[in-house]
């Protein structure tokens, strides 16, 4: 009995721990089992290339992770013809592809350029990176876009979709509605906070954007407060992210609402995290002689 | 192939004002180690389990010991500093590329700083048949370390002046054909432009979060666009760097 | 000469140091001098006497503090007949009075009420308590309402007007020059972020109210991002806030356009916070020889 | 008259298997102190200068010294417990209101687990005109402190049960018109039922961030509204308590 079976959408998946996107790679299975992880989302990508931010790029404040790569990737084609190959090949998991245009054409595009591709699961749609201008963010907080894009986006497809929702929104229960009305199939919360650092010795940004993402222990109460919100306003799943780096944490999320979560910032600190909040949330379920499921949204 | 290792501390050293030296023995991480690679590190202490690595070049290598010089900065490498002799490091690498190692070849080292593991551990490991001079500069006597050259900008140890104004000697008096750098960004700017036409293989820093190629936190500007300073690099052609922008 | 002297709208301060409504009380100058202080800053009071929320109203994080006192204060009557007249007694730095209402007709009372009494420089007026169902947050939300509530306060008062802003929103900016076209002649910021946290043993929340306010270490790259944010967009000054525990801490606040800057939760890990704050930003602006002003907004 | 001190700690023990004791010694500060009084405190080590100080009551006062007995439970606890002799620890103290202390009357004392402390302290300081016991309960043998009567859940030491069932024997037999406590909460209800309209003082918890009255967060129901638990407590009048919203 897998006592950690958890439902994503239209997706059965044999563990609730995921990728945090743009956070991972396949590098790490020299170090860990990909079978622990129920889920693999790419870095997202968007139709063209993006050579990303100039650097300095991260900083690691009290509390977490400042980061502005602002995207950098090898763009549609070149993913479809590289990286997609290798991932199809490498992969045991069930593969989630992120992407993120600059209007709802480009998004189409994309996806169904990705329809035409196999070994694929379904998609991520980013409407909530910080680090650009065009992209992102500038999608994510408007709820008549977000139900726009989403609506286009599931018309066109039968695969699992995902919304990834930004924190920096007035009422993300509203712009979630809006996005499980458009079709989605599962929303994906919450992306990086708005953040900032400054030397104090020389008044530089230690970022080269001075406002960027940030991520880590210090926004998971901000990221569990959201999920708790958006759990109580939608019925589709929600794959919850923000600062998870025990099993304990995880298990906060899925009380707040979570079907699965993410891990993203806390690979940087251990490599392992994926891996030891998996076995801890297995031992911790085992010894309470519950499955996973029976405690989501829970929290009393 | 890179691995994930908790060794306690063999050796711990303070040195000089601000430095200290940490080591480890592992017979097989000795083995993949190459002048030029780093490991990502992290004191192993409770506290610290919610915190980054940080990367520090391999210094040494003898037998199975693996030696780290290191700079005490800030809070990362402040926890490294304090570990005792068993006290747990956490250990992530050998990472990145290493040095294209030349023979038959008259070699400048030249290093700013804590740019001078890296290229200690490359004089070591620098085929017989090359003529070399390893260059050295620091702001003061506390920065300096055994080289065949010593420059200091307040004079208190070696000569006074930028270990640059080295480098244009030699270079005009010696013919050097190669020339391998590491240090502060100021000095490795000032040396791409000595250096010029000369085959020149530069160590770059910058600040990491993942240290194996997934995050893009460290890019650099390389060639078109970008590359990562845990992967492509840390060790770069000189001429393909966009130093403009850096 | 005062290298430390600030201005905020109306007032020349002594200090930059304040502190954060709500999070203060003279019991701490038992601890430390008064005048380390260029403003002191009230809880925020309501028309009517509030109870505040059930507890546990308290809880720890990795990174910060999170709570829902839920604006428990005696009303405006009490606090005019008991509190004010002791403050006026004991303060010999500036007094702003935080006060928050449920409609613009309360906060207009309120107002109309203090404008009666002597020793107070102004009011500081909080649309952005996240604990609370009718007062606060609704009201901060929406650039209309701001302006519409700050336009009606700024005919009725010369004295200093400062309105609190949350961070709990898509567009900081957007409202703080809402209610600097409104009349504010100056900004507060930042009120609490959402936050949450849950008990893995037990599933319960830690805080009586699910969602509540978070505060501490963990919110200073966002305070910060949003502090930079609103300066750019407006000129009244900002007074900010959010996790400022030192010096340094300060000082980023300052390169990113702070006028002056406020101190909560530090108080609750070293008392003597504000005192030490102050001390360390008198030396570093000594040794460096420059004036704070000089490097208001500067950052690069 | 609240006072903020950094002392070295002067005693530091393991108790048992989850408790420790902490002492420091400060005359004028061991002047003030009285039964059910508390200090905010916290370890003066690295690390700890942003996290919050822990509310822990005044377990013994001898001439100078001041003891606490400290059940470590979560990371403040827990960076108490490793503190050693000399090593310095934060004191913000001492704060909250006093047990009032009574003659002449038939005394009984009752804690459960961690609320020992100030019930010791109160024992040591009433007045001889009383005839007092003292009760005190816990999970295990752990949980066990020096006292009249113990009560273990599991029988591992004393007798077995819930110390509320030695309190229901005490009243019902002995005529009892006054009783402390201090205890988890479930004890505490129980207590407060079968005490009835006997004089009761109970020493409440809350979590608290400031300790000395400002931020409102340590409120528990008493009376109409809510009253503070650092300020207008920890002691309250039971019979004050709407223990059903607790
Ligand atoms: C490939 C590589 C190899 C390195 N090898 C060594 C080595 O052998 N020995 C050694 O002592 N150090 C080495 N470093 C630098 C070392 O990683 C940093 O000094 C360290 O990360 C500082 O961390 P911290 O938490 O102590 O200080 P932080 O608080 O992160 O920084 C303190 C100060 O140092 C600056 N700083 C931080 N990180 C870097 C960085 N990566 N580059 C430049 N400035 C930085 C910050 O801006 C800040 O002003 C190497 C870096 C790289 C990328
Ligand atoms: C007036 C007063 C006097 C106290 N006297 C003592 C004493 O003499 N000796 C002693 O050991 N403890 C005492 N306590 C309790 C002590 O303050 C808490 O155990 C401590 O704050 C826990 O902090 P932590 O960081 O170790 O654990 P946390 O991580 O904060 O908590 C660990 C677990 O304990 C629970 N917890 C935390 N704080 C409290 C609290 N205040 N009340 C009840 N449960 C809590 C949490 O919910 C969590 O499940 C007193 C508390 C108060 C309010
Ligand atoms: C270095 C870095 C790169 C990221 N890149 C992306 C990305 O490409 N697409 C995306 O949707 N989110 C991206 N994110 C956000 C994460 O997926 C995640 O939403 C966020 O970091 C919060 O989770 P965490 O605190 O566990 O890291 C990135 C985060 C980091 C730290
Ligand atoms: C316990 C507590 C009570 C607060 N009460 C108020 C309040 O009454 N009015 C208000 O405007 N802000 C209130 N705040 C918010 C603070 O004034 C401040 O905006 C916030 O805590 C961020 O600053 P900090 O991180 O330095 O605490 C409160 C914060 C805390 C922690
Ligand atoms: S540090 Fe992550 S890619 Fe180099
Ligand atoms: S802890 Fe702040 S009022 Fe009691």
């Amino acid at each position: 009995m897998n006592r950690l079976a958890a439902s994503l959408g239209r997706m059965e998946l044999q563990s609730p721990v995921a990728v945090a996107s743009g956070t991972f790679g396949t590098e790490y299975f020299d170090l860990f089992d990909q079978s622990v992880l129920g889920l693999y989302v790419s870095k997202t990508i968007t139709l063209q290339a993006r050579t990303g931010n100039p650097p300095p790029r991260l900083y690691e404040t009290e509390a977490g992770l400042l980061n502005a790569i602002g995207l950098q990737n090898p763009g549609l084609e070149a993913f479809i013809g590289e990286e997609l190959p290798r991932l199809r090949e490498v992969l045991k998991v069930p593969l989630i592809v992120s992407f993120s245009g600059a209007s709802i054409d480009e998004f189409v595009q994309i996806l169904l350029a990705l329809e035409k591709e196999e070994g694929l699961a379904g998609y991520e749609v980013n409407v909530s990176c910080p680090n650009v201008e065009k992209e992102g963010i500038a999608f994510g907080a408007d709820p008549d876009v977000v139900y726009a894009l989403t609506r286009r986006l599931a018309e066109l497809t039968q695969r699992e979709l995902i919304v990834k929702l930004s924190p920096n929104v007035t009422d993300i229960a509203a712009i979630a509605q809006a996005a499980e009305a458009g079709g989605a199939s599962s929303l994906a919360l919450i992306n990086t906070l708005y953040g900032m650092a400054i030397d104090w010795n020389t008044g530089k940004s230690r970022i080269s954007r001075p406002v960027c993402g940030y991520s880590g222990i210090g926004i998971k109460p901000v990221a569990l407060a959201l999920t708790y919100k958006t759990a109580q306003a939608v019925r589709i799943p929600i794959l919850a992210m923000g600062g998870i780096h025990s099993w304990q944490d995880a298990l906060e999320f899925f009380y707040a609402g979570a079907a699965a979560i993410a891990v993203g910032t806390a690979l940087y600190c251990d490599p392992l995290s994926a891996a030891r909040i998996m076995q801890g949330l297995r031992e911790h379920m085992e010894a309470r002689g519950l499955s996973l499921k029976q405690i989501i949204g829970t929290v009393s | 192939m890179i691995r994930y290792l908790t060794l306690p501390v063999h050796r711990s050293e303070s040195i000089g004002g601000n430095y200290c030296l940490l080591a480890v023995r592992d017979a097989g991480l000795a083995a993949l180690c190459r002048p030029g690679m780093f490991f990502e590190l992290k004191s192993g202490a409770a506290g610290q389990d919610r915190r980054l690595f940080k990367p520090v070049s391999i210094y040494k290598v003898q037998s199975d010991e693996i030696a780290f010089l290191i700079k005490v900065l800030g809070p990362g490498t402040q926890a490294l500093q304090v570990l005792e002799p068993g006290a747990p490091l956490k250990l992530l690498g050998p990472l990145g590329n290493a040095f294209q190692l030349v023979k038959d070849s008259r070699v400048l080292l030249v290093s700013g700083g804590v740019g001078y593991p890296p290229l200690a551990y490359l004089r070591d490991k620098l085929d017989a048949s090359n003529e070399f001079t390893f260059l050295h500069g620091g702001n003061c006597r506390d920065d300096v370390f055994p080289c065949d050259d010593v420059w200091t900008v307040d004079g208190s140890s070696g000569r006074q002046g930028l270990v640059t104004e080295g480098a244009v000697q030699l270079i005009r008096d010696k013919g050097i054909n190669v020339v391998y750098s590491c240090g502060p960004l100021p000095m490795l700017k000032a040396l791409a432009q000595i250096v010029g036409p000369i085959l020149h293989y530069v160590s770059l820093e910058a600040y990491m979060a993942c240290g194996v190629g997934v995050c893009h936190g460290c890019a650099v500007p390389v060639g078109e666009g970008y590359q990562r300073v845990c992967k492509e690099g840390p060790v770069f052609d000189a001429s393909l760097i966009r130093w403009g922008e850096l």
